[in-house]
């Protein structure tokens, strides 16, 4: 239902923040305020981050010492191994890149940015993360039912996943789609609160090219993610039938199709990267510009080549299926169309480095995790070229090398572009600042590990090695000693790297009470959300402000100052 | 807008054209692979893919051009610098 | 640069090796001339006291042309890329060459299938050889093969060949290989089809002419008897 | 870089679109890429069958329904219409809005008749792919008729109590109007 009343008036000129004393429920638990629901899917998220980094391990301890009791999990049997790999998946990507990235980040950032005191539908963005949260409590569930967890892949292709005989979870595939479909459901909920908000709440004077980018991808993102939910969700409901009801929708033996559910699944699966990249993508642009001194390198540019991701992020899509028995002649259209697509992203990449030019760089925490997310990313994004190119794909297809290359894009995604807008935001978010040394230690432990992990798997891929195989012995010529060798070494990185994560919690949790008290603009940015105070009370800003001027007016000649707020009048 | 339109429509016209190309020969050829797959819906994979792929870009397209269209009668046709989609105004 | 991991055995297995490695040099000098831009651009413009940075916007012409250029030259690329990848797919996937022998593949969980035929080079006669996990080729002749599956998704995946295509229930998938060189290989399922997914191994075994005979007398059933009475 | 412009200072923009319709118009959207999924999969899985309806299912009953999609189309015009009264005078509205009310009800108590009829010559949810698609599909856009007369009926309510505000009808009709012209695409490729 759409909420037309705003739940608190809009704010008075003047002398806004005495709101009366709230109680712990309706300011914790059952907020309205965007910054509070911001920071429940942030701690959702991160709370999901480490369950999906213990299955990783668990994992990889079983692939590089096969057959051990891996300590915390104990024996990793075929079933828990497809469980693990399934779940680390879905978690990743669900319950942990679209949570922080475009959640918890969206719901802070948005009316702040923008200069407003909440979001347009208040309710409907509790709503949102209510059953988001719901959605983590059936995953939940998912493992505890009998039968265990669902293990078919998070892309979960029929028939293995439509019908209990064959993947022997009744319960636990179930409980997984219907987690899956509410947290969609949420994202929407979230999403259209997004849209609507930057659409109709921005501060008076903010016009199309004064928005911040990182506000603009999230909004795009929110429309990418809006249209392509719809037939995956279409798909749940008829995979939920098959599965329960006993329709034959996926079953060739009653008519049904089982490549029609990758249909479904990659309209929306592939669009899903990009809803997450383009976030991140938003993020570091806002921190290099402040490190860096420099206003972005053609605003505009960037802007136009996030329109043209969006718009061919949704004709990309069959390259997943270049293998599964689709028409030979389709993939043609996808090669020519994948391949079309690394054009506005390397343009993207090609203007933040351009940015760096002439500028004055200051290599903080923030400022080295958004720069390693363009060295990682354009990794990432190069050797998907041999994924998208249809003759390549037929070696490379569910091989290591996949996993690898979707490793250096959701990982510089989701974990490194969560940092850099963590330890960027952080003063504002709880108002102390994070220990910078602590920050760096932790950022050289997570790096190099992290290329640790995956360099060495791009090589196994490349000898021909498949995913989601829990015991390479079986395979005696293909798992040589030197490539169980590799696999060794990106288990032990793996580790190392794991490690390094207990840094950043230490620094968060000390941080947050005892870190130094963070002025209103410790890095002296121009946009809207470091002219309210740290942290921002409910209502955000004293007085609405106005704007006067695009958001990267850094280093602007014949200034006093280096930069030059949006909202300064002069 | 319309730059990045006219953009857009030069970059993918000739990629479009060659995948025209590239398909057409395609079917004239009846090769033996498309056969032997013998499944009567490929016709339906191809228009549903062509259909789900055009659908959310004319949506979009649809509400963009309905809110620009607003735009103009709202404010008049010059749009005035709080409307949400007015083009930039940058005061030399 | 594959033939080193794992051996090239088919016969557009060097076709497959040349696309990836003409991927390889395009993508990986721009890969490496961006990264050393980057971090030059990083050593270059660190912050110096009393050194502002520059005020740029990137809008006009002369600037735009450091992102125009670089795009259109990926762009470029992607064009070359875009023909050897449509041209190996055409070879492998879409064009079939005419067949000496034809073999029937069989996914099930957990175990492949595979149907020779026997003496008389036709399948779907008595003198079938069935087989599970191991499959016979003879070296140099064009094979097609029939994939299907029995229950879930399975992907038939032979790295020697570079070859992959899934097996999908209630569809013949048909295909082609020609192998080129002798040898025993080990190959797996690629599509995850449920707890035993890692244990679906099988072998392609090539043989020389000869050793195939032999194989293919000790193996048929040879009862012509049988054979008599089924025709 | 004078971009110095003197604006006037308001509180909050005048939104293009009201934000409970914005909203709404988003939420469509979605819920038509929701419609479009399922259509093309149901094409799919007829193009896979040699014969459709499959044997031994009944034929859906085109003309009844016909006369089905009749009501739900007047509906939307009386909405149209009552969206037309309201702007001279909201009080006006309420019995158009009612007699929208009242044709949608029909619309769905008929849709249920039709069930009980089709499940007594024995399609159902299970007996093929046919009758699958069909529950699913004419069951999803039933429950989204359900959900748009509920929300017609508190507009109502609100209307006759005189505090129904412009924007609130305009998002509430926005997804009447979206059930009512979904229905004729899923007669067309469904029954048909």
């Amino acid at each position: 239902m759409a909420e037309t009343v705003p739940s608190h008036p809009p704010a008075p000129e003047e002398g806004h923040p005495h709101h009366e004393e709230m109680s712990f429920w309706s300011k914790y638990i059952f907020p309205l305020d965007h910054k509070m629901i911001g920071m429940q899917y942030l701690f959702t998220g991160i709370a999901m981050a480490m369950v999906g980094g213990f299955f990783a391990y668990t994992f990889r301890m079983q692939l590089a010492f096969p057959g051990i009791e891996v300590p915390g999990w104990g024996l990793v049997s075929p079933a828990d191994y497809n469980a693990l790999v399934t779940n680390h998946g879905a978690i990743m990507i669900f319950w942990v890149a679209m949570p922080v990235l475009i959640a918890a980040f969206g719901n802070f950032l948005i009316p702040l940015m923008i200069g407003c005191d909440d979001m347009v539908f208040p309710r409907i963005n509790r709503l949102s993360y209510q059953i988001f949260f719901l959605s983590v409590l059936v995953l939940i569930a998912s493992f505890l039912v009998e039968g265990g967890a669902f293990g078919g892949a998070w892309t979960a292709y029929p028939p293995l996943s439509a019908k209990a005989e064959y993947s022997l979870t009744p319960l636990g595939s179930s409980l997984w789609l219907l987690a899956v479909a509410l947290e969609f459901v949420a994202f929407l909920l979230g999403g259209i609160n997004f849209i609507t908000t930057a659409m109709n709440s921005r501060a008076p004077g903010m016009k199309m090219y004064d928005i911040p980018i990182v506000v603009w991808m999230i909004v795009l993102a929110s429309i990418m993610f809006m249209l392509s939910v719809g037939p995956l969700v279409a798909g749940a409901v008829m995979l939920f039938f098959d599965q329960q009801l006993g329709t034959g929708f996926f079953d060739p033996a009653r008519g049904g199709d089982p490549v029609l559910w990758q249909h479904l699944f990659w309209f929306f699966g592939h669009p899903e990267v990009y809803v997450v990249l383009l976030p991140a993508m938003g993020i570091v642009a806002e921190i290099i510009t402040v490190f860096a001194r420099k206003k972005l390198f053609a605003y505009k540019t960037v802007l136009y080549t996030a329109f043209g991701t969006g718009i061919l992020s949704f004709t990309v899509w069959a390259h997943h299926q270049f293998v599964a028995g689709i028409d030979p002649r389709m993939a043609h259209i996808f090669t020519i169309t994948t391949l079309l697509i690394s054009v506005p992203i390397a343009e993207m990449c090609f203007v933040y480095i351009a940015t760096l030019y002439g500028g004055s760089i200051r290599l903080t925490t923030p400022m080295l995790w958004a720069l390693a997310f363009i060295a990682e990313f354009l990794i990432g994004g190069v050797t998907g070229i041999f994924l998208g190119a249809s003759g390549a794909d037929i070696y490379f297809h569910d091989s290591y090398f996949v996993l690898a290359h979707f490793h250096y894009t959701f990982f510089p995604i989701a974990i490194i572009g969560f940092y850099a807008g963590i330890t960027y935001w952080f003063p504002k978010m709880f108002g102390r600042m994070l220990d910078d040394r602590l920050g760096k230690i932790h950022f050289w432990g997570t790096i190099i590990p992290f290329n640790g992990i995956f360099l060495p798997l791009f090589i196994l891929g490349l000898a021909g090695q498949h995913r989601r195989i829990y015991n390479y012995e079986h395979f005696p010529e293909l798992a040589t000693p030197e490539l169980q060798a590799l696999r060794v070494l990106a288990t032990v990185s793996l580790l190392v790297m794991l490690g390094f994560q207990l840094v950043f919690l230490v620094n968060f949790v000390r941080s947050l009470r005892r870190g130094e008290k963070a002025p209103q603009n410790p890095w002296k940015a121009n946009t809207l959300e470091w002219q309210a105070p740290s942290p921002p009370p409910h209502g955000n800003f004293a007085t609405l402000p106005t704007v006067y001027r695009g958001p990267y007016e850094y280093s602007v000649p014949g200034r006093a100052e280096d930069y030059w707020p949006q909202n300064a009048p002069e | 807008m319309g730059a990045v339109r006219r953009r857009l429509r030069t970059r993918l016209a000739g990629p479009l054209l060659a995948a025209a190309v590239l398909v057409a020969p395609g079917r004239a050829l009846a090769c033996a692979v498309c056969a032997a797959g013998e499944t009567n819906n490929r016709a339906e994979f191809i228009l549903t893919t062509a259909f789900m792929t055009a659908l959310p870009l004319l949506l979009v397209g649809g509400v963009v051009l309905y809110l620009r269209a607003r735009a103009r009668r709202v404010h008049g046709a010059p749009p005035s610098p709080t409307s949400a989609l007015e083009e930039p105004r940058r005061v030399a | 640069m594959i033939e080193r991991l794992v051996a090239s055995a088919s016969s557009y297995a060097p076709d497959i090796d040349g696309l990836i490695l003409l991927i390889a040099v395009l993508v990986g000098f721009w890969f490496l001339l961006t990264e050393a831009v980057f971090f030059w651009l990083i050593l270059r413009f660190r912050a110096r006291d009393g050194q502002r940075a520059e005020y740029i916007t990137g809008e006009e012409k002369s600037q735009k042309r450091w992102i125009t250029i670089p795009h259109l030259l990926v762009l470029v690329c992607d064009i070359f890329i875009v023909v050897g990848a449509v041209r190996v797919w055409y070879e492998v996937k879409q064009h079939l060459p005419e067949a000496q022998q034809t073999v029937r593949v069989i996914g099930q969980q957990w175990a492949w299938s595979f149907v020779h035929p026997g003496p008389d080079g036709r399948l779907d006669t008595a003198d079938d050889i069935k087989t599970v996990d191991e499959l016979h080729l003879q070296k140099d002749v064009t094979y097609h093969f029939e994939l299907t599956s029995r229950d879930v998704l399975h992907s038939l995946s032979i790295p020697v060949f570079r070859l992959r295509q899934d097996a999908i229930p209630g569809r013949v998938i048909r295909g082609w290989f020609r192998p080129t060189k002798t040898g025993v290989h080990d190959f797996q399922c690629a599509e995850i089809c449920g707890i035993g997914h890692g244990i679906m191994a099988a072998r392609v075994i090539i043989e020389t002419p000869d050793e195939h005979a032999a194989w293919m007398a000790e193996h048929a059933p040879t009862t012509s008897l049988a054979a008599a009475a089924v025709r | 870089m004078g971009k110095v412009v003197a604006l006037p200072v308001r509180p909050r923009r005048e939104p293009l679109l009201p934000n409970g319709v914005l909203g709404m118009l988003l939420f469509v959207l979605a819920e038509i890429m929701l419609f479009a999924g399922l259509i093309s999969a149901f094409l799919v899985v007829k193009g896979l069958a040699v014969e459709w309806p499959p044997v031994g299912q009944p034929r859906l009953p085109v003309e009844e329904t016909a006369f089905n999609t009749g009501a739900l189309l007047l509906s939307g015009a009386a909405l149209a219409w009552a969206q037309a009264r309201f702007r001279r005078a909201p009080s006006t509205a309420l019995r158009p809005v009612l007699l929208a009310v009242a044709l949608g009800g029909l619309f769905v108590c008929f849709q249920g008749v039709e069930w009980v009829g089709l499940v007594r010559e024995g399609l159902t949810l299970r007996s093929s792919t046919h009758g699958s698609f069909f529950y699913l599909i004419v069951g999803l856009h039933a429950l989204h008729a359900v959900a748009a007369i509920l929300a017609l009926g508190w507009a109502a309510l609100r209307l006759a109590e005189g505090r129904l505000r412009q924007d609130t009808f305009a998002s509430v009709q926005l997804f009447w109007y979206f059930v009512v012209g979904l229905w004729p695409i899923l007669y067309w490729q469904v029954y048909f």
